[in-house]
């Protein structure tokens, strides 16, 4: 089974076209991608709008526990066969394709599905990444609540 | 005696002003004790001080983890990517 | 809150970033698609190859099912924004998409995981479409299982 | 009396050799008797007897159903897209 993984923390517009390429195999006939976007307009409690959002990253540490979260998935479902997650970094508008994670698998009913969704829980979780947004009142950091245990 | 270089991300960043600093880091030196010592030296830590990370060589540590030599040493607010 | 739809059925080349950007509004923060591709090795039971599928649609009645399976994922999750469901049809070549189901909502935790399984498990028992496999042993049409109820 | 028409997908077009084929269809005709009408037309559609489906109108049929006058009929196989 191939089982290509590819990883991206970058400046550059992320293609789930592109990503989706990468990770079809001979085998693969279903991919799950999730995407997350910059939000214009959150409605979640109080309306509020966002004009953009400013990304960094601990580049070094990121990539490794993007690898990690591969590696949890792979640990999960063994029917996965390919893998792509990519972050971008930098002043992203609302209505940005900010991260990319996308499994694939010979079949729907592999885990391909819950795989994806533990990868963008992860992702959340342990990828040293921070973001700042910026609306009509200024710029603040946005408070993530995840505290790792220690080597996680 | 170890002259350790800090990296600083996010509102910790913004807290000290600055994106690393060199700290004298004596060996034996805890997580928790080199934690106290950045608070003491940009006391605008004091209120994320219940909130901030460590990480030694790109990994998330423990209080009580003494920290090596030629560290790579983080410290960060719980993250927000995605 | 915007709910923009778009169904395709096309013998054209179905693009995922496309349909993201089409269900993007100012309120999407998250996007889950499935996509559907080719498998040019099966290994599920025994191994097969296949060079390539045809897919034929009854094209007037599978855009009214395409549309119902809107209605039925926007019925059971309300937070779910848009929805873009894509079928190829037409000789494709394994490596292919196929199909896609795509579902945009404010929040990864809102249903968009789960309509898009729902969406694209639908597709496959009520949308009149059939495809014939063609590999080294020659063709043959693939089996259906499901029976829709009346009016289903 | 009504000159109804009636479109074949998948196996069943191969079966009858036919994309559409044009049966006369009695009032009153449900769709289980306009089925026996098109096996006893094309015998090898027996072999599908039990898995094909009826469209009435771009909706899945019943048995009992009687045929509207006018309506567009449709046989197919199950569906196997995605």
């Amino acid at each position: 089974m191939d089982s290509p993984t590819y990883l991206a923390l970058t400046q550059d517009a992320i293609s789930p076209d592109d990503l989706i390429a990468r990770i079809t195999t001979p085998g693969t006939g279903a991919v799950v991608l999730f995407t997350g976007i910059v939000r214009g307009i959150t409605t979640h409690g109080e309306t509020r709008q966002t004009s953009h959002l400013d990304y960094e990253a601990y580049s070094p540490m990121a990539e490794e526990k993007m690898k990690q979260i591969c590696v949890e998935i792979r640990e999960r479902w063994s029917a996965v066969e390919g893998i792509a997650i990519a972050q971008r970094i930098g002043q992203l508008d609302a209505g940005t394709i900010t991260t990319v994670i996308a499994c694939s698998a010979g079949h729907r009913d592999s885990g391909v599905f819950e795989a994806a969704r533990y990868g963008i829980d992860r992702l959340k979780e342990i990828v040293p990444i921070w973001k700042k947004e910026t609306g009509p009142d200024g710029a603040s950091w946005v408070e993530g609540h995840y505290h790792p245990a220690a080597g996680e | 005696m170890n002259r350790g270089r800090i990296l600083l991300f996010a509102t910790l960043r913004d807290y000290t002003g600055s994106r690393s600093l060199e700290m004298e880091i004596p060996a034996g030196t805890t997580v928790a004790v080199l934690t106290e010592m950045l608070i003491k030296a940009h006391p605008r830590l004091e209120k994320v001080r219940t909130s901030m990370m460590t990480a030694i060589n790109r990994e998330y540590a423990r209080d009580e983890q003494v920290i090596p030599e030629n560290a790579e040493i983080a410290f960060f607010p719980p993250v927000s990517g995605g």
